[in-house]
């Protein structure tokens, strides 16, 4: 194996990583402030990835078609907050559990109902095709590039706001003390609805910039939802710094686990017993991962004590 | 328990010569919600085309929603058989369910038509006289690519598939007909989307062409990303991720894209011709593989409904097995365990106008029997 | 003078800077009321967690009824004979009273791992509860519903469990928080008559009771204690009524 | 009396009536509908053991309902292809017997409990909920990829296992035997909820520092409270399994996990009889619901929604009222 190889792989499970970290940081903001389980967090990267096929098909435009699916999450993320997740606010973790695991079926049985069920086309736009040449002979997709470049300026863009805006401080605020946050004579229901479809606007966002190199399709979010799950765990609920270490983490273990791991049961096993037993393993990889990380850290990485 | 259960008798009275004094039942188990449902959607309406332009008043069917999950499935069947006394089953389309409902069906002496699934087991060691595949054996379309990959002159091949038992019989079938040597294996993780440390590997290795195995929304990923990696190696697969109801959402990506089918819908027989034209009249879209397969299936079960009496099984078992009906793939034979004997065409991907779909552009196996029929006794 | 049932050696505990606990030495002897006072802030709560368990001090030792119970879990604690009640009332409050009460019961006796037998109706059990609720006076209100008393009634039914446990010492963190006047003396006067079945470290704010009741008084203020003494002794020394009582006049 | 003693009565009662009606109407299908109600009202009485009186939201019991599934898989798998299951250092044969495999699912979930649980148990809150999903998720994955019982096709039991005296594949003999099995299983559990152990695990789910302050650390009773509802589900499993006698990954799913959860909060939280409603309402809708439309999904949905909503203590919670403390 070369290390040109294990480089680009290195850079794959960091595209992945700022991706995951799209999804995450929005699910560990609303668990932070609100104390809220959302398992509705895929659907909206679903809802993100829908809306954006949905505009590029109409426009032809992928700018356009990255808006939309801003706008698109971020509606329905206000709509189900305050229709439904308002009311979970002050349940305990079963309820909320099972509340929004009631809207995942809604979510998705009403997104096939709208959209068919068929997987719906949406592609990266030319500009952003092909590969480029990095340092060191490295060729290396463009678009995957970009996702990497976005997802740090998004990281960054949150680190800033919650560190220097009013908003920010109204965030940390509410993780520390909820009841604080009233006190400080903040409208805390909007800022609940706006910290919601913030983290709903991420999360579509993530499913439009990926769904133009997956599939768009009824479901796709769950998967990622779970990962998502998976990183704020191992970072530590509530951290968004957590969330960042926790989704790159989680990157670069499933990817170079995928890579290595048959490669290193072929030194002692036969090449195609090899190949099975690495694979299953690396299917597990990021589970083990996280059930070590909570065996040492109870609360995560990052985790404060909720 | 009222509507779904689409009960279709024809409108016509004037059956044919043949009309049996009484009719035959069939409950047909699919995937209509959830992920995956595309696939079933296509087989349900292929079947029910083929029905309708038939216009019997003896042909009952019932239709159930398996929602991708075995025990939902075995459940359906145990209602089809028990409450609903069924003739025939038909229907599935995943692998998985299909061992979890056929070898009890066809134990408890019903008729099961395959209209998408072949494991391996039920072509071999476990075939039953009460089992027909009207599509193919799950190896078929993955041996043919093989066999292509050879002609076609590729010598060192990178092969991918999910980690899961069709995965590993896709790699086992391809690696069967093609000759040259294996520039990697991988077994990637089922239901994966990112594929880009596959790609990665792919273009470190010294392959000279590409075979993979991804159905449903894992091709449409792969395809997507191999097409933006910069790796240009020639790519063959067998036609689940190539077939008209994803395709366009795969777009550009699969242009040119070498893909195994037994069936397309520029096949010219006449058959063929009038099921497409039938099709996108009655639907409005085009008609996918699955779509042919459900259609092959129906028109199958109507011929043997008009040679024999469903009571008498011995005579509706030769009937089916004679296989007397225009397939809109051409010639259909079965082999000696219920299983296709048939052409596997290799197609390319095209475009026609905004439509991506598929045209002929090689024989890969002309009239190819599955591995496992020796093991098969019955 | 006979040996101390607990005895608090040199114990520390930090928080980063803050000292919450410096190197605190306490005792108390059998048949005394101890009582601990010192402003908010001061490090009671810290200390009370590190008698009762659940959190381990940077050094020091705490001995209970002659070992070394340092180590010891809280549940462990509480098994040796040391009897809690909590400052923010620690009840199950969904159960009845007589639930609380037997669950103390069943807790001393250790039998917990019985999977058939309806704890309800064990006969043992049942006077020993009805027994402690008649003796705090809750007796009337035995099939209430917990989260149904009164703040006051909550306060005597975690001392009523306590008293199930048959403790070779208490440990009462504020019991008179949120009393009455008229709960404040009949509590103490059943503390006052407790003192001679078993010890009690009494962490209190109510300078009344404190000085009514207690045997001897220590002073915390910033996490150490800067006076031990009877009661005379604290009320007539300088350091404490500047560090102490003169802040709390100003309050 | 009671309203949630009659309740219970009732719900017996039903399950007890329709089968028989079914029989009696040749509606065989309906029998193995409510045989399937009854199998998931056991799984749902596993975790509400866990759930409901140790207030141990776990996300992952599918692990054990998997597990008791795969018990019975593999040894009725090795009994029907007449090899043994291991030969070294002993010989053990597959077997069709359903009192060996029930044990055999009860001991093994139970085994797998004690592990997981130990480890799980570490954490709380959120973290207990997504670890119990993560090792559930490792179970699933494994399946899928080990080739050797069939991955992600599983396997598939021809006949139903044997029970001495009954011919099992007949339903209404089968689904006597799951009757039963769920009487015994909430016979146990609600003596346990009202034994010692139970008021203890009680406690330790309302107030952790009381149940230290008396003495007892919470953790060993958490740790037996999960057990115990493992190797309830996992009886279950077995039970599902000889249903449809088909095993497969899917046992394992998070979608199984989420909806044994189902079961236990459209019942009502912590009631002993609670899952055995919810599992008998979700059975109903889904079999009512899915004839209605092809997505019926939504309306699932939004039922549950609703549940979770407007009628906090599910069912029980509505019809008995709020639970009264045992005297």
């Amino acid at each position: 194996m070369s290390t040109l190889l294990l480089i680009e792989q290195t850079l794959n499970g960091l595209q992945f990583g700022v991706m995951l970290f799209l999804m995450a940081a929005g699910l560990t903001l609303i668990f932070g402030v609100m104390g809220l389980i959302n398992l509705a967090h895929g659907s909206l990267y679903m809802v993100g990835a829908f809306a954006a096929a949905a505009v590029a098909a109409a426009t032809g435009s992928f700018i356009l078609a990255l808006i939309g699916s801003l706008i698109a999450a971020a509606l329905a993320g206000v709509i189900v907050e305050m229709t439904v997740i308002r009311r979970l606010y002050d349940r305990d973790h079963l309820d909320q559990v099972l509340a929004t695991f009631a809207l995942i079926l809604i979510f998705s049985e009403g997104t096939r109902w709208v959209f068919g069920s068929f997987p719906l086309f949406l592609d990266k736009p030319a500009w952003l095709s092909g590969t480029v040449m990095l340092p060191f002979g490295i060729e290396y997709s463009l678009y995957r590039l970009t996702i990497i470049g976005i997802g740090l300026v998004v990281a960054a863009g949150l680190f800033w706001m919650i560190a220097r805006t009013r908003i920010g401080i109204q965030i940390r605020a509410g993780e520390n003390d909820r009841e604080m946050i009233g006190a400080l004579g903040v409208n805390i229901s909007r800022l609940y609805t706006l910290v919601f479809a913030l983290g709903a606007a991420l999360a579509g966002f993530a499913g439009a910039l990926i769904g133009a190199i997956q599939s768009v399709q009824v479901g796709m979010g769950e998967p990622v939802l779970i990962l998502a799950f998976v990183v704020i765990v191992i970072g530590g609920i509530g951290s968004i710094k957590g969330a960042l270490v926790g989704a790159i983490l989680v990157g670069l273990t499933d990817t170079l686990g995928r890579l290595l791991l048959p490669q290193v049961f072929g030194l002692f096993m036969e090449p195609s017993a090899a190949t099975s037993v690495g694979s299953s393993l690396s299917s597990m990889s990021i589970y083990i991962l996280m059930a070590g990380v909570l065996l040492f850290k109870p609360s995560g990485l990052f985790g404060g004590g909720h | 328990m009222k509507l779904k259960q689409l009960i279709l008798a024809a409108s016509m009275g004037l059956a044919a010569a043949a009309a049996q004094a009484e009719g035959v039942k069939v409950g047909m188990i699919t995937t209509l919600s959830g992920g995956g449902a595309g696939l079933g959607i296509d087989v349900r309406d292929g079947f029910m085309l083929a029905v309708k332009q038939a216009g019997r008043s003896d042909l009952e069917v019932v239709i159930e929603d398996d929602q991708r999950k075995p025990d939902i499935a075995v459940q359906l069947a145990d209602k089809m058989i028990q409450s609903e006394k069924v003739d025939v089953l038909t229907g599935i389309i995943w692998s998985n369910l299909a061992m979890a409902v056929v070898p009890a069906a066809t134990a408890q002496g019903k008729f099961y038509l395959s209209p998408n699934a072949g494991p391996s087991p039920l072509a071999g060691k476990g075939c039953h006289p009460n089992y027909f595949n009207v599509a193919w054996q799950n190896d078929n379309l993955h041996e043919a690519a093989g066999g292509y990959a050879s002609d076609a002159g590729h010598k060192k091949a990178f092969i991918l598939a999910p980690n899961y038992p069709a995965g590993k019989d896709a790699l086992t079938g391809f690696k069967r007909f093609f000759k040259g040597e294996l520039a990697g294996e991988v077994y990637t993780k089922l239901g994966q989307t990112d594929y880009a440390a596959e790609i990665a590997q792919i273009r470190a290795s010294d392959a000279d062409s590409v075979f993979f195995f991804l159905p449903g929304g894992m091709g449409i990923s792969f395809l997507k990303q191999y097409a933006d990696s910069g790796v240009d190696l020639p790519v063959v697969g067998p036609a689940f991720s190539f077939d008209q109801g994803i395709l366009q959402a795969v777009g550009a990506a699969a242009l040119g894209v070498k893909n195994t089918s037994q069936w397309s819908k520029d096949l010219g027989n006449a058959a063929n011709e009038a099921f497409v034209a039938s099709f996108q009249s009655e639907y409005g879209r085009l008609p996918s593989l699955y779509a042919s397969q459900g259609f092959d299936t129906a028109n199958l079960l109507m011929s043997a409904m008009d040679a024999a009496d469903v009571n008498d099984q011995d005579a509706f078992r030769a009937a089916l097995e004679a296989a007397k009906f225009d397939s809109v793939r051409g010639d259909f034979k079965f082999g000696p365990n219920h299983h296709p004997i048939q052409t596997i065409y290799v197609r390319e991907v095209i475009q026609e106008g905004d439509v991506f779909t598929n045209k002929i552009v090689a024989v890969g196996l002309k009239d190819h029997a599955d591995a496992y029929a020796a093991d098969c006794k019955m | 003078m006979t040996d101390p049932i607990l005895d608090i050696r040199g114990i520390s505990k930090s928080f980063g800077a803050l000292k919450a606990s410096n190197n605190i030495t306490l005792d108390l002897h059998p048949g005394e009321i101890h009582a601990l006072i010192g402003p908010n802030g001061a490090g009671k709560s810290t200390l009370i967690k590190q008698v009762a368990g659940g959190l381990t001090p940077d050094s020091g030792t705490v001995h209970f009824a002659g070992q070394d119970v340092t180590p010891l879990s809280t549940a462990a604690r509480a098994q040796l004979g040391m009897g809690r009640t909590f400052q923010i009332s620690s009840l199950a409050m969904e159960f009845t009273v007589l639930q609380n009460v037997v669950l103390g019961a069943l807790g001393r006796r250790g039998d917990v791992f019985r999977f058939f037998r309806p704890v309800m109706k064990d006969k043992q059990l049942l006077e020993q509860a009805h027994t402690a609720l008649e003796q705090v006076g809750l007796e009337d209100f035995h099939s209430f519903r917990t989260s149904e008393l009164s703040h006051g009634q909550r306060r005597q039914l975690e001392v009523a469990v306590a008293l199930t446990l048959e403790p070779k010492a208490f440990l009462m963190d504020e019991p008179m928080a949120g009393l009455g006047a008229e709960g404040t003396q009949r509590l103490m006067g059943f503390l006052d008559g407790l003192r001679q079945r078993a010890p009690i470290l009494l962490v209190e704010h109510d300078m009344d009771a404190v000085f009514a009741l207690a045997d001897r008084i220590s002073v915390l203020v910033y996490g150490e204690i800067i006076a031990t003494g009877c009661v005379d002794d604290i009320r007539g020394n300088p350091v404490v009524r500047t560090a102490y009582l003169g802040e709390e006049d100003a309050a | 009396m009671k309203r949630e003693t009659y309740l219970n009565a009732a719900l017996l009662l039903i399950l007890l009536v329709i089968p028989l009606w079914a029989q009696s109407a040749d509606e065989p299908f309906i029998i193995t509908l409510t045989t399937r109600a009854v199998i998931f009202a056991i799984a749902g009485v596993g975790l509400n053991f866990a759930l409901g009186f140790g207030g141990l939201v776990s996300f992952g019991h599918a692990a054990f309902f998997g597990i008791g599934g795969y018990a019975m898989g593999i040894l009725a798998y090795h009994a029907q292809t007449y090899t043994p299951l291991m030969e070294f250092p002993f010989v053990i044969e597959g077997t069709k017997s359903m009192p060996v495999i029930w044990l055999t699912a009860i001991i093994t979930s139970a085994l797998v409990a004690v592990g997981l649980g130990a480890l799980s148990l570490r954490t709380s809150g959120v973290y207990f909920i997504m670890i119990t999903l993560a090792f559930a998720q490792m179970f699933f994955f494994f399946t899928i990829s080990w080739p050797t019982y069939g991955g992600e096709d599983g396997l598939s039991i021809y006949i139903r296992n044997d029970f001495p005296g009954l011919n099992t594949m007949d339903p209404i003999q089968f689904y006597a035997i799951c009757y039963v099995i769920l009487l015994l299983v909430l016979f146990f559990v609600y003596r346990a909820a009202h034994s010692p152990f139970g008021l203890a695990l009680s406690a330790a789910r309302q107030n952790e520092d009381r149940i230290q302050a008396v003495g007892q650390g919470p953790y060993r009773l958490y740790l037996t409270a999960y057990v115990i509802s493992g190797a309830i589900t996992g009886l279950a499993g077995a039970l599902f399994a000889d249903l449809n006698r088909f095993v497969s990954p899917t046992m394992f799913s998070w979608q199984t996990s989420g909806e044994i959860m189902i079961f236990v909060i459209l019942g009502g939280v912590g009631r002993v009889f609670g899952p055995v409603a919810g599992a008998a309402l979700f059975i109903l809708l889904e079999h009512q619901l899915g004839g209605l439309s092809e997505f019926w999904h939504i309306y699932l949905g939004a039922i549950l929604l609703g549940v979770v909503l407007f009628a906090r203590g599910g069912l029980f919670g509505l019809f008995a009222g709020r639970e009264v403390a045992h005297d």
